[in-house]
C-alpha cells in the first residue's frame, strides 16, 4: 500500500461517510415522518440545515474548550471512519482492531462532554451525566458482542473478519453463525444511536435538550455533522461484523440502509426510558443474549 | 478395697493431706489472714513430705553416738533441707503478717475481693485512667463501704 | 572492593538521605534533594543495558548473619521498577520544592521531615528492588512499609489515623510473608533464590497452596487487593501533596514487584495454575484473576461516590492495581506486557493527576468537589494536565493508558475469558464516568465568586506536571520505548516476551500501531477544525449569559450540578453499596476488643490460687491418666 | 458454687498427688549421697551430728542463703511496719505471775539457748533452734511490760555483725586458698566440746543472728499492734 | 581464679548484712558500699567472661566434691546471665535517699546476690533457696514503695508465690525420694533410668508451675500487672527484664539436662501459647503505660516458653536471642515509663516536650515488633525458622499465634506512639505534659545505644550467641565438667 494511495484513501473515506451519513439522516427523518403520517423533509434537507447553521451571523461560544469539544466530536468520528473498511478501500484497519475502533468512538462523547461542561449550564451537565450513564449501559452488551465476534474470528482485524464472512457467501455471515449475538448487537446499536426510546439525555421536556442546550450556530452544525458520521459508523460496523460487509458498493449501501431502517422504524413507537430503566433494560436482555451467544462461540 | 493401713500410707496420707488442706484453705477462704494460715499448713505438709523422702525403715537419727560401728542411720540430707525450708517458711509468714497489719490499717478490711477492688481503684487513681469496670456493679458482692475516716488518717503515716 | 554500578546507586541514595537529614533545614534543601534524585536517575540510566539486554549487576555488599547470607543485585525487573521509582521521586520532590514548600511550611508542616521521609522511602525501595534472596526481600519489604508509614503519618490528625490503620494492615501482611518465608526455609533449607526454585518442584500441593495464600495475601495487602484495600485510599489521600503523588505512583506497585519475583519467577505460573481448588473448577490463577478483577470494579465504583478529589484518585489507584495483576496473572505474551506497561503508565498519569489536584488545593485551598468549579478559565495549564491525565487514566487512545489496557484486553480475548473481559470493561467504563466527574466538578461549570482571582499554579509546580503530561503523550505515541524494557523484564521473570515495534504490537490476531491511529485522529481533528472554524468568528459570551428557563442567573446563585453527580446511575446501583468490607474490618476489630476484654477480666478477677490449683490438677491428671 | 469447685479440685489434686507419691518406694531411700556423707562426715567436718555437718559443711551455701532470707524478711518487715516508734502502748500490763516469772525465766532461757547453740555439732539442735529460744528470752520481758523499750539499735548491731562473721569465716577459708565456706581447724577430737573446727563458730553466728532478728521482728509486731 | 566466682555471691550478702549498721555509722560511706560491691562483681565476671577460654568450669563450694556438696556451674550462658544480674543491679540501683534507704539497698543487694546464685548454682535445692530469696527480696522491695496498693499487690503475690514454693518443694521431695541426689549433673546421669517415668514427669511439672510463678507462666502470672504497676519503675524494669528470665533459665536447664519427655515440652508449649494470647490481647486494652508494659512482658515471655518447648534443645539459640533482646527492650521501656508512667491519654504531645524519649520509645517498639535491621528481627527470625521446621500441628499453631501476636503488638505500641506524637491539647499548660528526664532517660538512652550497637555488629554477636547456645545444649559437656575424673560412675 503506497503511502500516497493510503493518503488518498484517508481523505476519501470520511467524505464517503459524510455523504452516506447525510442520506441516512434523511432516511431516518423520512421514516419518522411516514410513521407520523406526514410527508417528511426534501432530499437535501440535512445539507441545507448544516449550511444554514454554519452561515449564521451571530455565533455564540462559551470559551475555547466549548469549541474544542465540538472539534473533538467531529474529529473523533472522522478518525473512526478510516478504521472501517469499505469495499475497495481498507484504510488503516490493519493498524488497529475493533477495540481501538470502540475506544475511538468514545472520544467524541468525551469531547462533547467537555464542551458542554464548559457551558456551565446545569441542564447541560445533567444531560452529559445521563449520556455517560447511557454509554455505560449500551457499551457493556456491545463489548460482549465484539468479544464473541473477535473470538469466533480469532482476530480483531476487521478486514480479516469481513474476508472470513465473505468467503462462504450467505452461509458464513456473522448473523447466521451467531444469531443471538446479532440480535444483542442490534439492540446495543440501537441504544448507542441515542434515538427515540433511548434518548433520555436529550429529553427536551425535562432538561431542555440536555447537552444541546447552549449549542447554536456552528456548534449545532458540528453536532449535526457528528450525527451523520455516527449513524454511518454504527451501521457500517454492524454490517461488517454480522452481514459480511459490502463486496460491491451497491450491496454495501443496501445492507447499511436496511440495518439502519430497523431501529429507525422502532424508534418512534416507544415512550422515553428513565435512566435507570435504560440501564436495567440494557443490562438484562442484550447482556443475557450476548453471554449465551458467547457461550456458544467458546 | 481400703488399702492396708501400712505406716507408709498413713505417713504419706498425712503429708499430702496437709498440703491439700492447705491449698484448699487458700483457694476457699476469703479472709486474707486465713489464707496465710492455710499457707502455713501447706508448707508444714510439704516439709513432712520432704522428711519422709529420707526416712529409712528402723533407722536412727544421724548422730554418731559411739565411735564403733553405727546402726543404720536415716538420710541426713533431707533433714538439713527441712531445717532450711522451715526457716524460710517462718521468714515469709512473718513478712506476710506484717503486710497484713499494714493492709488492715490502710483498707480497714482483710476481705480479699474488697482489697483487690480497692487496689484496682488506687492503681487507676494514681495512673489517672478511668476504671475499666462498670461502676454500678463492682466486683465484690456488695458495693465498697466508705473507708472510715477517723480510724485511719488518709495519708497512712503513723500517728 | 570495586564499586559496581549498583553500589554507586545505593551510596548515592544513602547520600541523599544524609543530605536531607543534616542539611534539610534550609530552604534550598528541597532543590538540593531534587538534584540528587536527578543524579540517582543518571546512575540508573548508566545501567540501562539491564533494561534492554537483561543480565545482572551484583552489588559488592553482601554479608552473612546467623547462617543466612544476604546479597543484593539488580536485574531487568528491578531496573524497570527502579526507573519508575526514581522518575516519580524526582518529579514529586521537584514539585515539592519552591511554592508548595513555602505554603506547606506556612500551614505548620515540617518540610525537613517531609524531605527526609521521601529520601528514606526512595532508599528503602531501592534496597527492596535490589534484593538478591528471600531474606533481603523481606528486609527491604519491612523497610518500605515502615518508611511509607512515616511519610503517611507526617501530616498529623486524620493522616496519623489513616497511617495507623495502614501499619496494622502492613504488619499483618509482613507477618504473613514472614510465615511463608519460614515455611520455604524449612522445606528448602536455604533462602537463596535458586535453592528455592529447586525446592518448589518437590513441594506438596497443600504446602504450595499455603505458600501461595501467605505470599499472595502478604503482597496483596501492600498492593491493595480486595479484602485488604480499605487502608490505601485514606492513607494516600491524606499524605501531603507531592507525597501522595509519589506514593500513588509507585508505592503500592512494590507489591506487584514482589508478586512477580516470588509467585511468578520462583513458583512459576504453571505451578500456580496446577493448584486446583477442590470442588470448583477454578484454580489458583483464576482465583488471583478474579480478585484482580473485583479489585478493578469495586474501588472504581466507590471512587465515583467520593466527594474529595484526592480520595477519588486514591481509590482509582487501587482500581488500576487490579489491571496490573490481571495482566500478569493472564501471563501470556500480551497480558504480561500489558500488566507491566500499565505499571509504568499508571505511575505517570497518577502522579500527574495528584499533582494537578495539589495545584488546585494550593490555589483554592480545598479539594472538595462540591466547593470548586469553572477553574478552566483561571488555571488552563492545570486543566490541560488534568485532561491528559484523565484520558490516560480512562485509557482513551491518544494517551499511554490505552496501550496497556488494549494489551490486557487482547490477552483476555486470546485466552478466551469473556467474564474477565466484561468485568475489565465495566471497570474502564466506571473509570471514564468518575474521571469525567473529577474534571467537570473542578474545572468546568460555574466559576465561584471567591475563585475569581485564582492564578495559574506557580512554575515550580507546573514544570513537573507538564513534563509528566509530555511523557504520557510521548509514551502513548511511541509505546515501543517502554515496551522494550517490559520485554526484557518478561524474559527475566519467565513470561513469554512480546514482539514489539516502535508504534505498538505486531501479532497475527490483530496488531496495534499507535503512530497511525494517533496520526489519523489528529488528521480528523484538523478536518473538524476546518469545518468548524470555516463559519467565521464566534462571540465570547459571559458565563451568566445562559439559558435558565427564563430565570436571571446571578453570581451569588450556585447552579453548578456537582453533588450526587450520577443520580440516574445511583438510583439503580446505589443500593449495592453496602460497605461490606468496612463491616468485615469492623467485625475483626470488635472481635479483638471483645477478646482483650475477656483477657483483662481474667487478670482482674483473678482468683490466682484457683487457677494455679486447677492447672496443677489438670497437668497431674494428664500425667497420671 | 465457687467453693464447691474449689473443694473438688483440691480433693482431686490431693488424690493425684497421693497416686504419684505411691510410686516412691517408701522407707528405702536410695541413700545415694546420704550413706557417702555418713561415712565421710565425721572425718571431714569433725562433727558427730551429721545433720550439722550437712547444714554447715556440705550445704553451707544453703544455710547462708537461708540466713539472708531471714534477714530479708526482717528488713522487709521493718520497711513495712515503719520507723521505730516509742508509743506508750495502751496494752494492759502483764499479770503478776508473768512479771515475776519473766524475771526468773530470762537467765534460764538464755543458758538453755546458748547450750543448744554450743552443742549444735554434738547433739541435735543448733544455731536455728538455739536462736529461737534466745529470741523468746528477749521477747519475754516485753510481754511482761509492754512499755519496756527494746533498744532496736543494739539488736540490729548484733544481727549485722553475726551475719558478717558467718561470711567472714567463709572468706577466711577462701583466703587460705581452700574453697569458700570450707570447714577449717579440723582436728580429730571427735565428740569433745571444742571439736569440729569452725562449725560451732558458724552456729554461734547463726544463733545470734536468728535470735536478734526474731526478737526485733516480734517486738515490732507487738508494738505496731499496740499503737492502733 | 575460680574461687572468686563464689565472691560474686558472698560479697553482696556481706554488704547487705552490714549496710544497716554502716548506714547508721556514716551515711556518706554507706551510700557507696552497694554500688562498689556490684561494680567489683561485674569486674570479676567480666574478667572471667573475657579471659575465660569459653570452657565451662565448676566450683565446688565448701570444698566438697559435687554430688555431696553444692557446686557453681559456670558456662558462658550462666556467666552471661550472672554478669547481666550484676550489671542491671548496678544500673537500677535505688539511689533515693530517705529514712529506710538502707534497708531498701540491702534488699537490692540480696536480690542481686540471689539472681547471680540462680544463674550459677548447679544444685536443685540451692536453686530453690535462691529462688525464695529472690521472692522475699522482691516482696520487700515492692512493699517498700509504701502505697496501700503496693501492700495489697505484695500480699497477693506473696500468697501465690507461697503456693508456688509449696509445689516446688513437693517436686524436690519427689525427685530426692526417687533419685536420692540433688546435684543437676548427677540427676542428668540418673534421669534416663529413674526420672523418665510418670513420677519424673509429675515432679517436673510441679517444679514448672512452682518456678513458673516467677517466670510469668500463663495461669500463674496474674500478679504481674499489679506488681509492675505499683512497684517503682526501676524495680519493675529489673524484675521484668532479668529476674523472670532467670526463673525461665532454671526451667530451661531442667528441661535440657534432666527431663527429656516430649509431654513436658508440650505442656510448656500450650501454656506458652496461652500466655502469648492472653498477654498481647490484655495489653491491647491497657489504658496505662506500666500495665501495658506488664502485659506485653507476659506476652513476650509466653513467646520464650514457646521457643523453649522446641524438642531436644533446638530452640536454645532462639530463647537466648529473644531473652537478651527482651531484657534490653523491656528495661528501656520501663525506664521511659518512669517519666511517662500515668494514663496513655495524658501523654498527648509529650514528643514535643521530650523528643529523645519519644525517639527511644519508637526505636524500642520497632525492635520489639521486629523491624529488619534491628536485632529484634534476627531474634524473631531464628525462632520462626525453628518453629517452621517442626511438623506437629501444635508448633505450627504456635507459629501462627506468635505472628498474630506481633501484629497486635505493633497495633497497640504504635497507637501509643501516635498519641505521643500528637500535638498537645491547648488547655494543657506545658509543665503539665509528662516529661521523661533525668537519670531514667539516661539509662533508657544507654539501652538504646546498646541496641544500636548490636544492630551494627549483628554478625559477630549472632555467631557469639550461636556458640553459647551450642555449649549450653551439650548435656555431656555439663556432666563431664562437673565430674571430670569419673566418667559417669557415681562415688
Amino acid at each position: 500500500m503506497a503511502p500516497l494511495e493510503l493518503l488518498l484513501e484517508l481523505t476519501l473515506m470520511p467524505l464517503v461517510a459524510f455523504l452516506v451519513g447525510m442520506m441516512m439522516v434523511l432516511m431516518m427523518r423520512r421514516i419518522a415522518a411516514r410513521i407520523q403520517r406526514r410527508v417528511g423533509p426534501p432530499l437535501f434537507q440535512p445539507l441545507y440545515d448544516i449550511v444554514k447553521l454554519h452561515s449564521k451571523q451571530t455565533q455564540v461560544s462559551h470559551g475555547l474548550i466549548h469549541d474544542i469539544g465540538i472539534v473533538m466530536a467531529m474529529g473523533g468520528y472522522i478518525a473512526a471512519e478510516t478504521l472501517l473498511p469499505v469495499p475497495g478501500m481498507n484504510g488503516i484497519a490493519e493498524k488497529g482492531g475493533i477495540i481501538t475502533l470502540l475506544y475511538l468512538m468514545m472520544i467524541p462523547s468525551l469531547g462533547l462532554a467537555l464542551g458542554v461542561g464548559q457551558c456551565a449550564n446545569p441542564n447541560g451537565s445533567i444531560g452529559i451525566a445521563r449520556a455517560l450513564t447511557a454509554m455505560l449501559a449500551y457499551d457493556i452488551p456491545l463489548v460482549i458482542v465484539i468479544f464473541g465476534v473477535a473470538y469466533a474470528a480469532g482476530t480483531t482485524n476487521l478486514v480479516d473478519i469481513i474476508a472470513q464472512q465473505q468467503a462462504g457467501g450467505f452461509a458464513t455471515w456473522g448473523a447466521v453463525q451467531m444469531p443471538l449475538l446479532a440480535v444483542a448487537g442490534l439492540i446495543a446499536m440501537h441504544a448507542s444511536l441515542g434515538k427515540q426510546p433511548f434518548e433520555i439525555y436529550i429529553a427536551p421536556a425535562e432538561i431542555a435538550t440536555g447537552p444541546m442546550v447552549e449549542m447554536s450556530g456552528k456548534h449545532l452544525g458540528g453536532l449535526f455533522v457528528m450525527q451523520c458520521f455516527q449513524l454511518y459508523t454504527i451501521s457500517v460496523l454492524y454490517v461488517s461484523l454480522f452481514l459480511g460487509g459490502g463486496s460491491t458498493w451497491f450491496d454495501f449501501l443496501l445492507k447499511s440502509f436496511l440495518v439502519l431502517a430497523i431501529p429507525a422504524s422502532i424508534a418512534y413507537l416507544f415512550p422515553r426510558y428513565r435512566t435507570e430503566d435504560l440501564l436495567r433494560l440494557m443490562w438484562k436482555w442484550p447482556v443475557m443474549l450476548g453471554l449465551i451467544g458467547v457461550a456458544f462461540v467458546l | 478395697m481400703i488399702p492396708a493401713l501400712t505406716p507408709e500410707l498413713i505417713l504419706y496420707a498425712t503429708a499430702i493431706g496437709l498440703t491439700t488442706i492447705g491449698l484448699a484453705g487458700v483457694v476457699l477462704s476469703v479472709h486474707l489472714f486465713r489464707m496465710v494460715l492455710s499457707l502455713v499448713i501447706a508448707e508444714a505438709g510439704v516439709n513432712l513430705m520432704l522428711v519422709l523422702a529420707g526416712y529409712r525403715w528402723d533407722a536412727v537419727a544421724p548422730i554418731l553416738t559411739s565411735l564403733g560401728e553405727q546402726p543404720a542411720m536415716v538420710d541426713p540430707v533431707p533433714q538439713a533441707m527441712v531445717l532450711t525450708a522451715i526457716v524460710i517458711g517462718v521468714g515469709v509468714q512473718a513478712l506476710a503478717v506484717s503486710i497484713l497489719i499494714r493492709i488492715r490499717q490502710r483498707y480497714a478490711t482483710l476481705d480479699r475481693w474488697e482489697v483487690a477492688e480497692r487496689m484496682d481503684a488506687d492503681i487507676a487513681a494514681t495512673a489517672g485512667t478511668p476504671r475499666d469496670v462498670s461502676q454500678e456493679a463492682p466486683l465484690g458482692e456488695r458495693p465498697l463501704p466508705p473507708i472510715p475516716a477517723k480510724r485511719v488518717d488518709p495519708s497512712g503515716s503513723e500517728s | 572492593m570495586t564499586l559496581t554500578l549498583l553500589d554507586e546507586l545505593l551510596l548515592f541514595s544513602g547520600a541523599t538521605l544524609l543530605v536531607a537529614l543534616f542539611i534539610g533545614r534550609g530552604l534550598a534543601a528541597g532543590w538540593m534533594v531534587t538534584i540528587l534524585y536527578g543524579g540517582q536517575l543518571l546512575t540508573l540510566l548508566k545501567m540501562a543495558a539491564l533494561g534492554y539486554g537483561g543480565g545482572i549487576i551484583a552489588s559488592s555488599l553482601s554479608f552473612t548473619v546467623m547462617g543466612q547470607n544476604l546479597s543484593w543485585r539488580f536485574d531487568a525487573l528491578s531496573w524497570f521498577f527502579a526507573l519508575i521509582t526514581l522518575g516519580s521521586a524526582l518529579l514529586s520532590s521537584w514539585f515539592a520544592c519552591g511554592a508548595w514548600e513555602r505554603s506547606y511550611a506556612k500551614q505548620g508542616g515540617n518540610i525537613w521531615l517531609f524531605h527526609l521521609a521521601m529520601a528514606l522511602n526512595v532508599l528503602s525501595m531501592l534496597i527492596l528492588l535490589a534484593s538478591g534472596d528471600l531474606l533481603s526481600l523481606f528486609i527491604g519489604w519491612e523497610l518500605v512499609s515502615w518508611a511509607g508509614f512515616l511519610l503517611m503519618a507526617l501530616a498529623g490528625g486524620v493522616a496519623t489515623q489513616a497511617a495507623m490503620r495502614y501499619i496494622t494492615y502492613a504488619m499483618a501482611g509482613g507477618m504473613a510473608i514472614f510465615g511463608g518465608l519460614a515455611l520455604v526455609y524449612s522445606s528448602s533449607g536455604s533462602l537463596q533464590l535458586d535453592a528455592v526454585l529447586i525446592a518448589v518442584e518437590s513441594m506438596s500441593t497443600t504446602k504450595l497452596w499455603l505458600l501461595v495464600i501467605l505470599f499472595g495475601g502478604g503482597f496483596g495487602v501492600k498492593m491493595g487487593l480486595l479484602p485488604f484495600h480499605l487502608w490505601q485510599a485514606p492513607a494516600y489521600a491524606e499524605t501531603p501533596g507531592p507525597g501522595s503523588a509519589f506514593l500513588g505512583a509507585i508505592s503500592s506497585r512494590m507489591g506487584l514487584f514482589a508478586i512477580l519475583l516470588v509467585l511468578v519467577k520462583l513458583f512459576g505460573i504453571v505451578n500456580i495454575d496446577s493448584l486446583k481448588i477442590p470442588f470448583t473448577l477454578i484454580d489458583a490463577r483464576d482465583l488471583l484473576a478474579w480478585i484482580a478483577v473485583f479489585t478493578i470494579i469495586f474501588p472504581t465504583f466507590t471512587a465515583m461516590k467520593q466527594n474529595d478529589a484526592r480520595h477519588l484518585l486514591a481509590w482509582h489507584g487501587i482500581g488500576q492495581g487490579g489491571y496490573m495483576l490481571l495482566g500478569v496473572v493472564v501471563a501470556d505474551a500480551m497480558g504480561g506486557a500489558g500488566g507491566l506497561l500499565h505499571v509504568f503508565n499508571h505511575a505517570t498519569y497518577q502522579a500527574a493527576l495528584f499533582m494537578a489536584v495539589t495545584a488546585v488545593i494550593h490555589r483554592t485551598g480545598t479539594a472538595d468537589l462540591n466547593k470548586l468549579g469553572g477553574l478552566v478559565v483561571r488555571m488552563p495549564l492545570s486543566f490541560m494536565v488534568l485532561l491528559i491525565g484523565i484520558i490516560g487514566l480512562a485509557g482513551l487512545p491518544p494517551m499511554n493508558g490505552f496501550v496497556s489496557k488494549w494489551l490486557v484486553y487482547r490477552s483476555l480475548l486470546n485466552e478466551g475469558m469473556p467474564l474477565l473481559f466484561l468485568a475489565a470493561v465495566i471497570g474502564t467504563l466506571g473509570t471514564i464516568l468518575s474521571v469525567y466527574k473529577l474534571i467537570h466538578n473542578i474545572f468546568l461549570g460555574q466559576l465561584r465568586v471567591e475563585h475569581e482571582q485564582v492564578k495559574e499554579a506557580p512554575w515550580s509546580m507546573m514544570a513537573p506536571m507538564l513534563i509528566l503530561a509530555a511523557i504520557i503523550f510521548i509514551t502513548g505515541l511511541f509505546p515501543g520505548i517502554p515496551l522494550a524494557w517490559v520485554a526484557s523484564v518478561q524474559e527475566v521473570v519467565g513470561l513469554p516476551a512480546t514482539d514489539y515495534t516502535l508504534g505498538g504490537v505486531e501479532s497475527v490476531s490483530g496488531s496495534l500501531d499507535m503512530i497511525w491511529v494517533i496520526g489519523v485522529l489528529f488528521a480528523g481533528f484538523g478536518i473538524g477544525a476546518v469545518i468548524f472554524y470555516s463559519a467565521g468568528r464566534s462571540k465570547r459570551v459571559h458565563q451568566l449569559d445562559n439559558y435558565a428557563g427564563g430565570h436571571f442567573l446571578s453570581a451569588d446563585v450556585r447552579y453548578q450540578y456537582s453533588d450526587n453527580f450520577y443520580a440516574g446511575l445511583m438510583h439503580l446501583v446505589g443500593g449495592w453499596y453496602r460497605g461490606s468490607f468496612l463491616w468485615l474490618e469492623k467485625s475483626v476489630i470488635s472481635l479483638i476488643d471483645f477478646l482483650s476484654l475477656v483477657m483483662q477480666g481474667l487478670y482482674r478477677r483473678a482468683n490466682a490460687e484457683f487457677y494455679l490449683l486447677s492447672t496443677a490438677l489438670f497437668v497431674m491428671a494428664w500425667v497420671v491418666i | 458454687m465457687g467453693n464447691l469447685t474449689g473443694l473438688l479440685f483440691a480433693g482431686g489434686l490431693g488424690f493425684m498427688l497421693l497416686a504419684i507419691a505411691g510410686g516412691l518406694d517408701f522407707g528405702a531411700p536410695p541413700m545415694l549421697i546420704g550413706s557417702a556423707i555418713q561415712a565421710q562426715a565425721p572425718a571431714e567436718t569433725g562433727a558427730t551430728n551429721i545433720v550439722t555437718s550437712v547444714v554447715l559443711g556440705y550445704r553451707a551455701i544453703d544455710t547462708l542463703g537461708e540466713l539472708s532470707i531471714l534477714f530479708a524478711a526482717a528488713a522487709s518487715a521493718g520497711l513495712v511496719l515503719g520507723r521505730r516508734h516509742t508509743s506508750a502502748g495502751t496494752q494492759t500490763e502483764g499479770g503478776f505471775i508473768l512479771r515475776t516469772g519473766g524475771g526468773i525465766l530470762f537467765p534460764l532461757m538464755m543458758t538453755i539457748g546458748f547450750y543448744i547453740i554450743f552443742h549444735g555439732h554434738l547433739t541435735p539442735g543448733g544455731g536455728f533452734q538455739g536462736g529461737v529460744i534466745l529470741a523468746a528470752a528477749f521477747f519475754l520481758p516485753l510481754l511482761a511490760r509492754p512499755g519496756a523499750k527494746l533498744h532496736h539499735s543494739t539488736l540490729s548491731l548484733i544481727e549485722g555483725f553475726a551475719g558478717a562473721s558467718f561470711i567472714l569465716v567463709g572468706l577466711l577459708a577462701l583466703a587460705e586458698g581452700k574453697a569458700f565456706l570450707q570447714p577449717l581447724l579440723i582436728q580429730d577430737t571427735l565428740g569433745q566440746l571444742f571439736s569440729a573446727g569452725t562449725l560451732p563458730l558458724l552456729y554461734l553466728a547463726v544463733g545470734l543472728k536468728v535470735g536478734a532478728e526474731l526478737a526485733s521482728l516480734l517486738s515490732r509486731l507487738a508494738q505496731t499492734e499496740a499503737s492502733q | 581464679m575460680n574461687g572468686a566466682l563464689a565472691l560474686t555471691i558472698a560479697l553482696p550478702l556481706l554488704g547487705a548484712f552490714l549496710l544497716p549498721v554502716l548506714m547508721r555509722v556514716s551515711v556518706a560511706f554507706g551510700v557507696w558500699i552497694g554500688p562498689a560491691i556490684l561494680a567489683y562483681g561485674c569486674w570479676i565476671l567480666g574478667d572471667l567472661w573475657l579471659t575465660g577460654s569459653m570452657q565451662p568450669f565448676s566450683v565446688a563450694l565448701g570444698g566438697f566434691a559435687p554430688p555431696l556438696g553444692i557446686n557453681l556451674y559456670a558456662d558462658t550462658l550462666a556467666l552471661l546471665f550472672a554478669l547481666a544480674a550484676q550489671l542491671l543491679g548496678l544500673i537500677f540501683w535505688p539511689f533515693k535517699l530517705d529514712q529506710d534507704s538502707a534497708r531498701r539497698q540491702a534488699l537490692m543487694l540480696l536480690l542481686v546476690a540471689a539472681s547471680t546464685g540462680l544463674a550459677l548454682s548447679g544444685d536443685l535445692f540451692n536453686l530453690y533457696v535462691f529462688y525464695e530469696l529472690t521472692a522475699v527480696a522482691t516482696f520487700g522491695l515492692v512493699a517498700a514503695s509504701g502505697t496501700s496498693a503496693a501492700y495489697a499487690a505484695t500480699i497477693r503475690y506473696l500468697i501465690l508465690s507461697g503456693i508456688g514454693s509449696v509445689l516446688t518443694l513437693f517436686g524436690i521431695a519427689l525427685i530426692y525420694g526417687q533419685t536420692g541426689t540433688l546435684n543437676l549433673a548427677h540427676l542428668a546421669q540418673l534421669a534416663p533410668e529413674q526420672l523418665s517415668n510418670e513420677l519424673g514427669l509429675a515432679a517436673f511439672l510441679s517444679l514448672l508451675i512452682g518456678i513458673g510463678v516467677k517466670a510469668e507462666l500463663f495461669p500463674v502470672n496474674t500478679w504481674v500487672p499489679e506488681v509492675y504497676a505499683t512497684a517503682s519503675s526501676r524495680l519493675s524494669a529489673f524484675l521484668a527484664g532479668l529476674v523472670s528470665k532467670l526463673a525461665l533459665l532454671i526451667i530451661l536447664r531442667l528441661l535440657l539436662l534432666v527431663f527429656h519427655q516430649p509431654e513436658a515440652a508440650q505442656v510448656i508449649l500450650i501454656l506458652g501459647i496461652l500466655g502469648v494470647v492472653s498477654g498481647e490481647l490484655a495489653a491491647w486494652r491497657a489504658k496505662e503505660m506500666r500495665r501495658m508494659l506488664a502485659f506485653s512482658s507476659i506476652g513476650q515471655l509466653g513467646v520464650l516458653f514457646i521457643a523453649m518447648a522446641l524438642p531436644d534443645g533446638q530452640g536454645m539459640l532462639a530463647v537466648l536471642a529473644l531473652a537478651l533482646h527482651h531484657l534490653v527492650i523491656k528495661s528501656g521501656l520501663f525506664m521511659l515509663a518512669d517519666g511517662w508512667g500515668g494514663a496513655l491519654q495524658r501523654l498527648r504531645g509529650s514528643a514535643a516536650a521530650s523528643p529523645l524519649a519519644a525517639g527511644l520509645f519508637v526505636l524500642f517498639s520497632l525492635s520489639l515488633v521486629g523491624m529488619p535491621p534491628l536485632p529484634g528481627f534476627w531474634a524473631k527470625f531464628t525462632l520462626i525458622t525453628e518453629l517452621a521446621g517442626q511438623t506437629e500441628p501444635l508448633y505450627l499453631m504456635g507459629l501462627t499465634v506468635f505472628l498474630l501476636a506481633t501484629v497486635v503488638e505493633a497495633a497497640y505500641l504504635f497507637r501509643v506512639a501516635a498519641i505521643i506524637y500528637q500535638s498537645a491539647p491547648q488547655e494543657r499548660r506545658p509543665d503539665e505534659i509528662p516529661k521523661a528526664g533525668g537519670l531514667s532517660l539516661a539509662t533508657a538512652g544507654l539501652f538504646g545505644a546498646g541496641l544500636i550497637a548490636t544492630t551494627l555488629l549483628i554478625a559477630p554477636v549472632g555467631d557469639r550467641l550461636q556458640t553459647i547456645a551450642a555449649q549450653a545444649q551439650d548435656v555431656d559437656l555439663y556432666i563431664n565438667t562437673v565430674f571430670p575424673a569419673t566418667p559417669g560412675a557415681s562415688q
